[in-house]
């Protein structure tokens, strides 16, 4: 199965806590501002992603959506 | 299913307006998932506290009433006590819930009201700027205790689930922490039990969750996850306090 | 109309709720009005209806938030110190436009003070005891059977208007027993609460989610809902303004203000100054908020009428409504007792009769 | 025409009761009613009293300087009530309590050890109903059946109580039929 | 006198008290007045004086209570709905004649409402937030260095009458900064309290105990009791009515009643308008209780005004108090915002050239 | 000394208002003689609350003050803080303490306010005239509870002193009753202990004692004692709960 | 030594707990009202009084003293 | 005279400190200030601002439609309150973040880099004593020797802050002395 990380850039507060607790240490904090002013998350090693779901269950912001590559979201 | 993850529908698109890495939206959206699987959405009522969560109703997608600060659980009492079938929970900071709200939730809890009580546990006032909660450490700085918290002159951090489990009344009374992934599944697993007493009309239920506060701890998000796990869950010990089962009381953690 | 039976007014005030179509109520026990909770602890169950001790007024208020919040009728009795822990609910609840009843059987003041009747909180009822632009819909009996119209009307009342309204018996209210009867047309069913309530999506099938809220952090929005308060108060002044006009076709030379227990003091001293020649004219404020301002205004600006005065168990507190209203078109003067004795129809025709 | 009468005792000998079931009797009768009670601290062992106003038309003041009658089942109630009493009006004094007078020549003062006889009927709880019965004999503010009609209503759902109260009415009315002991 | 300081209102407020002589500070955090218990958190154990944070405001009202009747000079600060809950406690404090200072700084309401500059609770400073009947002594200060000297000067005031005292300031006094100094010579020492206060009979050479109440079961007594505070808010009227005038010289057309922050607003507006020709007098009431009713009713008197109008941020409070004073002389008007906007002195210029 | 009996110094002339055989009496008794005997009747601040106790001021020869429902521990604390030198008791009954003054005595007790109160559960409110108390029995009636507490409705009655204790702040916390002289003479021991803790500015202090009610329990003072040790002691068990000593919280009844 | 037992007639509100408390059946309620309107207790058998206090350690309201003969109340 | 000066940016930008600081040295040069916060709700990385009046004569209002001038830390700062300062007032944009103008032509606008400057001096938390420097610097407002004062006692018990806010104030100075890029 393919899976799909998106990061909502405008959602993401920047807190980092994705990156820390990344298992695969695939995630890094951009230098790009958003539009409130945040320096969002980012894949900086999307190749290492094992899909583990381990950043969206900690983004406190609900900002990182896992899913399977040709079924988008029913909601 | 399996690995996928998506925002569930009992959570609204509105982006919060909590701090980046505050642990607020973690436990918002674990309340969402779960309503989202028992499927209640529809009979839910939510109580938003005085306290950083007091928008909460604007992140969800269901019923919600804005409480006074610290009342919230006699709120949901009158709506349990008037309408049984919905489905209610408080959401509650400890200043709103274990300082100006101690006697409100105690008696709530003693008449086994049958809501939800969600308790974040931040060691602090949010809100306000950061002065000292019940639930402070001791010699934690705050605005009010600029030289920590001094306990021969304010006593010791109150520990919310050990004091509701010393009542008589059966209930569901569990602490659980937010803070890194393998708590966050324990503690949904949590949330879900208390809601399954409520929809079974068993008992009141009351999840303590250990939270953060990076900006009035004046701390980064990792860094204030760090303090949590090595400071806070040192004295706030997580684990089922009492269940209806157990009437007696006292831990037996899981 | 059922048959009249003999009743206490605290347990006509309970009867009178249930009548009315309230089955919910929570309360604290407090002197002079415990009865109401011992009737409606056995009487509610009877009827599946809700009754629960709380544990304190605070809790009272809030619980009472939360039930009409999600869409009940629902109503509580208490005593003055007991309101006053209720201002802040009371506040809440007129600010996030809920409706609910409450009444309260005055005793002395300040303080713990004593039991017996007062009307001292007449300042406390109409300006508002909590903070922020609010007031509530204030009803003022002056018997046993008006007690228990007035609950009867409360409920329409504060759905009309999305408002608390509050019952200011004074203690003799709710302790005296009268003959009373319930008028069936003052039954009345709830209005339909779907559009605002937080009665459950599902039930009303809708997908919109309701709030119940009194916090605007927008300033502009926070004026916004001020001004529709403020355009609600202004609509009871016109729509539902009460008062009982006593002998005021007469040339009256005194024109007395007076309500509630008081007022009927004052209704047999003016019968027996009548009977002297000595002819005194009463406007009976029946709703205290909206005061009954054009009323006062012209009967004061009758020919006759040399002076008003506002008679009540208080240190001077709705004079202060009479003097607004009479413009300084006659001199208004006071008079009152406040420990929890009531004055006697001789001591009111004593008075009365030194001003002119 | 309206009337008032002043029931005053120790709490617990059923003062307010009392009054009730003349009120009760009133209505009854088709009168304006009004019953007070005093409502003092919960002080324990303290002085209890209620007042019945009856009337034909609607009654105003509810506070009465002067009450047409006193029905006095203790001492402390006859010193502090006797004066107030309006002439011509009855002071009925519990004989078996109270060793003093009314102090008054003006009134109707009817001496009945209401104590004494309830005592015998089988429970001195009863002295209020007997002191009720006597009062009522002499006063003929309500008529004697309606009031033994409201005293079984008020006792038919306390079974024990019944009959006792019933015969505490009758001899209270007996006690004043006789002439009374002056 | 000391150097000019510049300090946000709530910082001042703290320090003000500490000057004053008062070292006794118990409260609860509430938005827009949190910055004085911050920063008495670290000034009061310098100076060796009592800091804590109570459970709520209900608690803190008993704590001042318990305090005060032990004969200490004590204060605390809070803002609206924490105010509402001391209500109670308030008619308690004022019942058993104990003084005591509170500092209420407004947010807008009612409910929880936002937390912007509003002078909302305007009737329920000044007719009682509570039960009974009693009064605050209300001071409303505008500007930070005013805020300072009210709070230095109610202490003694609050001993003088041995009733409380409350500083009713909006937002705006407690969030700016203004340069400030503390006048040495508004420290005073407490008054003794050996008379009434249960400080111990040991430490006042006495073997008679003290007792500190506000319960009076005889209703002689309670009337008695209420008599006396009657007689003190009389006297408040007479010897502690504060006032500030501002063009009063002038031919005004129209007279302003106006306090705190939005008289200051009104000042810049009248200025204006003076630079335009249009004389417009404002009376500024310094104590809101008592009221300056004699002011008032004199300047509305002035041959050339035509309007008074009372301009505040609520829906109409004040408005009633200038109504009863100008006893129909001249038409009342009201102006008034309530959300957290204040208004601009532009639209006070509108508003005031509308009038005539 | 040895048998005879007198009158407290600290105890007025004053007949006190109570119903025959209330337990109060006894109460007030006990503690006038530890005051004589502990000697700081001159420093002794009482505050009597709202209840039947609410004129106790009559019956004590030393300063008092009269509390608002509830609120006693926060007049206390008031109190104490700006004259710690005084000696500070508040005397409250169950409703005052343990339903309306939930708040405010949990957490005077977990600051550890150095003041000692004196808890009279009578398993009713006295004063109002009998409505249920928190602490009323299951299946209690009261004028409020006509059919007898439903515990399925309104829970299980509260057990103050254990609740007190399950709080971690140092405290001595303790359960007597004054029914019979051989509990009354334990008592009054129990009552001294804390004074003396407060005396020696240690802890804080609470002593419950259940206590009668005949008028509103419908019973002679006689079937009132029997009651209480037949039924309410094995609810409401005597003993130690918690003293400075032990931190741990816990019975370890003497 | 001897002692004197004296129970204050209007003190004594008749609740009849030293009564059942004398371990030897010395108290009884007397048939006399008091000036409260209670029947007080009395020592229907003063000589059988062991002079053990626990009638004065039970009762509300502190109607009962005992003291040395001799020795009259010091307060 | 009376000028009032706007600070506005994101919250956590130092914007109310920096009024604070200016306000101070307002007040040693012998002038009536006040200085006046946005206290919003507490929502974290909302807009922060600031308002410092300046005056000869006691300040009446403290409420003001028309600020004199603006100093814009972010985006949405310019975007509301550009519009609204005076004529002939001075704009302060901070280029490092707002890459669009300020749409008048009636004031001097000023842009500096003040984010980027700080970020050279070691951090960005001292853009807003930057931004106060330049915009000092360019008004004259207050003395430059005041506020260099003022920015030592506002830091001196901040040790490791102390002389990178002073580099800061000078980078500021110079930057606006500098011909300005318009
Ligand atoms: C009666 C009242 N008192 C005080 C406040 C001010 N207030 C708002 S939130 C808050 C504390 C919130 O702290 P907590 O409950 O711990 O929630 P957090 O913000 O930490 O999530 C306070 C004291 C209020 N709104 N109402
Ligand atoms: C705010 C407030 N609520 C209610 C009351 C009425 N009240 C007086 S005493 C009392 C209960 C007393 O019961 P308890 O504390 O158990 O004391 P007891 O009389 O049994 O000794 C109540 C509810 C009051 N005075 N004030
Ligand atoms: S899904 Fe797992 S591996 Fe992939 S980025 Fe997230 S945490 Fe890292
Ligand atoms: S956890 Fe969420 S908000 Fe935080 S950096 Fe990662 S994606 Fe952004
Ligand atoms: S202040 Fe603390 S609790 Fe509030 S949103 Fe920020 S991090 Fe969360
Ligand atoms: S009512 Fe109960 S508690 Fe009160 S005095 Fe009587 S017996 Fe004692
Ligand atoms: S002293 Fe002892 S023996 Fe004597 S009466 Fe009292 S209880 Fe009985
Ligand atoms: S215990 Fe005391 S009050 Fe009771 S009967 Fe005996 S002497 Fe009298
Ligand atoms: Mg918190
Ligand atoms: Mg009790």
């Amino acid at each position: 199965m393919a899976f799909k990380h998106i990061i909502d850039v405008d959602r993401c507060k920047g807190c980092g806590l994705c990156v820390v607790i990344c298992p695969k240490n695939v995630l890094e904090i951009s230098d790009k501002v958003n539009s409130k002013g945040y320096f969002p998350a980012y894949q900086a090693r999307p190749e290492d992603c094992i899909y583990c779901t381990k950043c969206c269950i900690m983004c406190p912001d609900v900002a990182i959506t896992i899913i399977e590559e040709g079924k988008e979201s029913a909601a | 299913m399996g690995k996928t993850y998506q925002k569930p529908e009992s959570l609204s698109d509105q982006h919060t307006h909590y701090c980046p890495g505050c642990t607020h939206g973690v436990i918002h959206r674990l309340i969402a998932e779960v309503i989202d699987e028992l499927g209640f959405r529809g009979r839910c009522v939510g109580i938003a506290p005085v306290g950083c969560a007091v928008l909460a109703y604007n992140y969800f997608t269901f019923d919600f009433q804005e409480a006074a600060h610290g009342r919230a659980p006699a709120m949901a009492t009158g709506i349990k006590r008037v309408r049984p079938d919905l489905i209610v929970f408080t959401y509650q900071g400890d200043g709103d819930l274990a300082s100006i709200g101690m006697g409100e939730i105690i008696h709530a809890a003693n008449r086994g009201e049958k809501f939800t009580s969600i308790f974040v546990n931040n060691a602090v006032y949010g809100m306000t700027g950061g002065q000292m909660a019940p639930t402070t450490m001791p010699g934690q700085h705050t605005t009010t205790s600029p030289f920590g918290r001094n306990v021969e002159d304010v006593g010791m951090p109150i520990k919310m689930a050990e004091l509701l489990a010393a009542l008589q009344t059966p209930a569901f009374i569990t602490r659980q922490t937010v803070i890194k992934p393998k708590y966050i599944i324990k503690a949904k697993k949590a949330i879900k039990r208390a809601f399954t007493y409520q929809l079974e009309n068993q008992c009141f239920s009351f999840v303590e969750l250990v939270s953060t506060c990076p900006t009035n701890w004046g701390m980064t998000p990792a860094e204030a996850v760090e303090w949590t796990e090595n400071t806070l869950l040192g004295y706030y010990q997580l684990g089922e306090y009492k269940t209806p089962e157990s009437i007696s009381g006292g831990e037996d953690a899981k | 109309m059922g048959k009249k039976v003999l009743m206490k007014g605290n347990e006509a005030i309970g009867e009178a709720a249930i009548r009315a179509g309230c089955l919910n109520y929570f309360a604290y026990p407090i002197t002079p009005q415990s009865e109401v909770a011992e009737y409606l602890s056995h009487r509610l169950p009877e009827v599946g209806g809700v009754f629960l001790q709380a544990e304190s007024e605070v809790a009272v208020s809030y619980m009472i938030f939360g039930a009409a919040g999600a869409g009940a009728r629902v109503f509580t009795t208490s005593s003055s110190p007991g309101i006053s822990l209720m201002s802040e609910g009371l506040s809440y609840l007129a600010g996030a436009q809920l409706p609910a009843v409450f009444v309260n059987i005055m005793r002395g003041g300040p303080g713990l003070g004593g039991i017996l009747p007062s009307q001292a909180d007449y300042f406390q009822a109409t300006k508002g005891g909590g903070h922020g632009d609010y007031h509530l819909l204030v009803m003022a009996p002056a018997s046993v059977q008006e007690a228990a119209e007035m609950v009867m009307r409360a409920f329409p009342l504060a759905e009309k208007y999305r408002n608390p309204v509050i019952i200011l018996g004074d203690g003799l209210i709710g302790q005296m027993m009268e003959p009373v009867e319930f008028p069936d047309y003052l039954k009345t069913e709830p209005t339909k609460k779907d559009e605002w309530a937080t009665n459950g999506m599902q039930f009303r099938n809708s997908n919109k989610p309701n709030l119940v809220k009194s916090l605007f952090l927008d300033p502009n929005q926070l004026n916004e809902n001020n001004l529709i308060l403020k355009a609600k108060y202004e609509r009871m002044k016109t729509e539902d303004t009460l008062f009982e006009p006593y002998n005021i076709d007469s040339p009256y030379q005194v024109l007395i203000v007076s309500y509630g227990t008081m007022s009927r003091v004052c209704k047999t001293a003016i019968d027996h100054l009548k009977e002297n020649k000595f002819e005194v004219g009463m406007i009976r404020p029946q709703t205290l908020f909206p005061f009954p301002e054009v009323a006062v205004f012209k009967a004061a600006s009758k020919e006759t009428c040399k002076a008003v005065i506002s008679i009540e168990l208080s240190m001077g507190q709705m004079v202060e409504d009479v003097q607004r209203c009479v413009q300084g078109l006659r001199p208004v003067h006071w008079y009152g007792e406040c420990g929890g004795n009531v004055p006697t129809p001789e001591k009111v025709m004593e008075v009365v009769k030194s001003l002119v | 025409m309206q009337s008032e009468v002043m029931f005053a005792g120790f709490g617990g000998q059923g003062i307010l009761m009392c009054g009730k079931v003349l009120a009760h009797a009133a209505l009854e009768e088709g009168h304006e009613v009004v019953w007070i009670p005093s409502y003092g601290p919960e002080m324990r062992g303290g002085t209890a009293y209620c007042l019945v106003m009856i009337s034909d038309k609607p009654i105003g003041s509810p506070v009465v300087r002067n009450p047409s009658h006193l029905v006095a089942m203790n001492r402390p109630s006859l010193e502090k009530f006797a004066s107030v009493v309006k002439s011509a009006g009855i002071v009925l004094i519990n004989s078996s309590l109270i060793s003093i007078d009314a102090g008054r020549t003006d009134v109707d003062v009817i001496k009945v050890p209401v104590t004494s006889i309830a005592k015998e009927l089988g429970s001195v709880r009863a002295a209020n109903i007997v002191a009720l019965g006597a009062f009522v004999a002499r006063s003929k503010i309500v008529g004697f059946d309606t009031l033994r009609h409201c005293v079984h209503e008020e006792f038919v759902n306390k079974n024990n109580f019944l009959s006792l109260n019933l015969n505490a009415l009758e001899e209270g009315k007996k006690a004043v039929e006789m002439p009374a002991e002056k």
